[in-house]
């Protein structure tokens, strides 16, 4: 059971052993490309830059999403179920309010 | 199958995450940006739902429409709290990943031990740790901002504080190692509860000595370590779209304190540690010089004759609300044909592009908003420089006096302009506590009052409504 | 034998089965990467860079040296030799006529 | 131990990688980027010699001493020959990429059937395909730059020479589907040389009908391949360091070709199957109208009274190897104190950057080249254009006349400056095979010799020594 929580997106069928050293490769490289992507944002946007990546930062939600739904004991499916209510809470108000300021910008 | 449909979600989620960042480069694309990321995040939520290890759903669904009732309202605050919407957000964020790290110990102690490896469980204490300390530290910092009253504003400061809280988070990264070793112990259970707890208090303890206006920096920190305790999460979950996305969160809020930090000339420890605004106001040197007053009709007249005026905003116009007002000035004056120019410091306000949002909500245009390294050079052919409740980002102080907090940080030069109006409510200093010799200059006339009443008499003058008083 | 051929770096220790998902992943970021990273590259200095890119992309010889180095039939490490000698030199001219480039690129 | 040394060291190295691309941003820091990439190099390969499979030593000192012997003599060729020794260093990637995954594949028949899963096989067929195509492509293409005699330079076109070249790639990719269904029939290992005779035959037949001057930009589109090739053998490998700096050199291979490509403002399948270059060269206009000749002595006058030079370089100085004589003309008149500067089209020369290499080896400073978009607006205030050996980046058809193939590539306006002075050895047009009507305008004077010797002569004017003649 804690198997399927481990690789939350594996089923049985085709188990796959967790790679750390992956996880660090895809860590280090994805670093690097959000150290280049928001260098470069227009600072007009810094604002709604922080909701933003506040909002994506809740992709958290998956994980609650199988602590929460899976056949676990009910404590720790409450406990699941209270993190992904948090989560969801950022990924609504944070893109609405990232949409609502940016409409906002107008040329002219 | 369905673990084909996980990964390739997993892929084609984290590329619409980093253009929706990408997208962010320009104005034009950045709305874009935002159908990327919940297209994004839609297709993870639904790549999870539907794996086969999901069989409640009843408690999913009520939580995501709990999600909702609560999110909608809370992303229809008014500009002015974002800062603390922000900081209330990462609270939830890292909430969430502390519970979630919580879930996964109690659930490899009571059911599989051995997989309990030290890696996972390094990366389960280290997204805890990570998760609770940005819970409260969001929480507070929230308070702050909000001005609730139970939290104090000021920096409130002890003798041997750092070493109380270095020593509260030495404890519990020590007693992570231990339960790192000694995973399913008899002891190690409540050994957990207390790193949680000293993670919860150190929280509380970190933010304490930092004053409010220090908030924004301190906001974005917490960013960076919610978006470490979402890639500790996808350590923990073999899941590499949480590492992605947690990476991505996390350089954004290393690179906007930095930017911070750089624009007021300060270092990261002396942030969280210097215990800023603590500082004694010496005695307000307009006390001795003299501050000359203008009348709104002499204001007005001021600026039809000029031809260049630069309107230099700051966080006294936030707290004013005054940027519709603002808005009638700029159409008042460009349609007398003068050029108006929005000087944006990078931290005037209290939060980067804090001023940005406010002028784009007034529907000013974002052409007319021009950036210090451009505008600086301008100053000189300024008729008017019009600084509307800005204070530290237009000392000169900063240039040349060594004993200020200030000194060191750019700033816009208001004070090479023909002639300075300044608007602000009293002989006060700003965030910094330092005195502006700006306003005692030769050519600047004070406008003492608030920002948005002020403006808003000095446009009903130009619109020739003046003759009612 | 072939295993620790499939694996280049893994000792039979610790076996790691192989995850194409991960390399997709990082295949992916690395693109990302790549394009952001060469779009900054100066101008004046795409010359150069081709030829860098070259003897970075001769990192193909650590395959080669694995087929030249193991307990393989001789024809095969026959093969690795060859291929590991076309990399090599891609490595050696390729830095050297880089540096050779930029070393003239003066500001004054 | 040893497997986390490999892992480290590929991390270590990638990131080594990144950082030497990222700092080839500018020229100040590019050497670093070149040490970064020795280094990681360096790690990567003893990280993987040092691996316990590795027992046989002797082979491997003996090709990499061999490497270098090589290798050396290669990076020394003058800097006109870098396109061949490009294409050259393609070849051989292409061809350790093609070798290696022969020699997996037949690795798995002799020893371990059960390795060549449907995945591992298709990224074989892929790294053999790519690379063996890329081989002997990348070789045709050097010899085509060489200007080897058995290798026609012009396009080589015959009817339904679209329909045979891909006929033989959808051969050779369909076997690759058959091998891949079943590795180990009795056989695969014959179909397996077949594709690998299939992909050695495209290669060749893929430059044919491309004109010697197109092969910069295939040569680029090969670099891709490469590129993608030594990411199929990561896949292979199981190998993350070839797959991400594969993937670095993929995307530098597309960005310089898809720039190549809009500069030139045509299209990849143009480039690759439009047999540029086979253009029926119209009737000279040269014929009808004047062309006016200037002397030595006349062009020197005429550059002495100037106050802004700009000078134009083009495919011509890279022929003539002009770029020693153009720094002492430059030295010439700057010492007159009049400003001179190098306007660079992004594809003039024969690959990108040619004119940048070529400047920078004569020690002219590369403040003094300024880019096409930058110089533009400052040609109706240039006093002499002088055109050295540039043509079609030069010529005005390409704003108006349609039917011409270079019509809509941006070109430097040379032909607003107030006078312009061009060197070339005949009437003969320029890449394109189309006239240019600068060369007849009112103001334009030609200077027709070899770049080398007229610079040179009027270098010798210039310094007094025009009395010799
Ligand atoms: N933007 C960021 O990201 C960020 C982050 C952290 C720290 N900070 C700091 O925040 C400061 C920002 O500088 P700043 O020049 O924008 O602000 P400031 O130095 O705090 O000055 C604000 C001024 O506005 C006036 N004011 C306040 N309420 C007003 C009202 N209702 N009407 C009119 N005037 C009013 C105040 O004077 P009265 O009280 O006399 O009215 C005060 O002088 C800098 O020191 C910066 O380092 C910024
Ligand atoms: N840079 C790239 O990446 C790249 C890639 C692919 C294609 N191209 C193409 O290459 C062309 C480059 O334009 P370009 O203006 O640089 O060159 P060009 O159009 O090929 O013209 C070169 C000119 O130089 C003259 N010339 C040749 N040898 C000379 C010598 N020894 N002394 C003096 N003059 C000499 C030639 O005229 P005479 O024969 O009369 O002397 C010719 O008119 C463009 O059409 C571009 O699309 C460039």
């Amino acid at each position: 059971m804690i198997d399927s929580l481990m690789a939350t997106q594996a089923v049985p069928a085709e188990p796959v052993a967790v790679d750390y050293w992956s996880m660090l490769f895809v860590f280090v490289l994805a670093t690097f490309i959000g150290l280049g992507v928001i260098r470069r944002v227009s600072r007009l946007l810094y604002t709604p830059l922080m909701s933003l990546t506040n909002a994506i930062s809740a992709i958290a939600v998956v994980g609650s999403i199988v602590v929460t739904g899976a056949d676990y004991p009910r404590t720790i499916r409450i406990i699941g179920a209270v993190a992904l209510f948090a989560s969801m809470t950022n990924i609504v108000s944070g893109f609405l309010i990232t949409d609502r300021m940016l409409k906002m910008f107008k040329k002219q | 199958m369905m673990y084909a449909v996980a990964q390739f979600a997993a892929v084609f989620a984290t590329a619409l995450f980093i253009f929706s960042l990408y997208w962010m480069n320009d104005p034009k694309t950045a709305r874009r940006g935002v159908v990327a990321g919940v297209t994004g995040m839609l297709v993870a939520v639904v790549a999870t739902w539907v794996q086969p290890q999901i069989i409640h759903h009843g408690w999913i669904v009520v939580a995501i429409v709990a999600g909702f009732i609560v999110g909608v309202p809370l992303s229809q605050v008014p500009l002015t709290a974002v800062p603390q919407r922000t900081a209330l957000s990462h609270a939830f964020g890292g909430l969430a990943a502390g519970l979630v790290g919580t879930a996964e110990y109690f659930l490899g102690l009571g059911e599989n031990p051995a997989e309990l490896t030290a890696f996972r469980m390094s990366a389960i204490v280290a997204e805890v740790i990570l998760g609770f300390l940005t819970f409260t530290g969001s929480l507070m910092a929230a308070g702050k901002l909000q001005e609730v009253k139970w939290i104090p504003q000021r920096p409130v400061t002890y003798p041997g504080q750092n070493v109380v809280n270095i020593g509260v988070l030495v404890v519990a990264v020590g007693l992570g190692v231990v339960v790192v070793l000694h995973p399913t112990a008899p002891w190690s259970g409540h050994a957990f509860y207390v790193i949680v707890g000293l993670a919860v208090l150190f929280g509380v303890l970190l933010i304490i000595p930092i004053g409010g206006a220090d908030m924004p920096t301190v906001i974005s920190i917490l960013n960076s370590y919610a978006g470490l305790s979402a890639v500790a999460m996808g350590f923990v979950l073999n899941n590499k779209l949480l590492v992605t996305a947690g990476a991505l969160d996390g350089s954004s809020g290393l690179i906007l304190s930095i930017i911070m930090c750089r624009a007021m000339n300060r270092s990261f420890t002396n942030v969280l540690f210097g215990a800023f605004g603590t500082v004694q106001k010496t005695a307000a040197i307009g006390e001795q010089k003299e501050w000359k007053q203008e009348t709104v009709e002499g204001a007005a007249q001021l600026l039809e004759q000029a031809s260049l005026v630069v309107i230099i905003p700051g966080y006294g116009m936030a707290v004013a609300q005054a940027q519709h007002k603002v808005r009638e000035l700029y159409d008042q004056l460009t349609k007398r044909g003068i050029t108006v120019k929005f000087a944006i410091h990078p931290v005037a306000g209290r939060m980067p592009g804090h001023m940005n949002v406010l002028l784009a909500e007034a529907n000013i245009p974002y052409t007319a908003l021009v950036e210090m390294d451009e505008i600086n050079p301008e100053m000189p052919q300024c008729d008017v420089a019009l600084v509307i409740g800005a204070n530290d980002v237009v000392n000169p102080a900063a240039r040349y006096k060594k004993d200020t907090p200030i000194y060191g940080m750019p700033i816009i030069d208001a004070d090479k302009a023909r002639a300075v109006l300044a608007i602000k409510r009293s002989k006060n200093p700003g965030f910094a506590g330092i005195d502006n010799e700006l306003y005692v200059l030769d050519n600047t006339w004070m406008l003492f009052g608030d920002a948005k009443a002020v403006i808003g008499e000095v446009v009903k003058q130009l619109a020739g409504g003046g003759g009612l008083h």
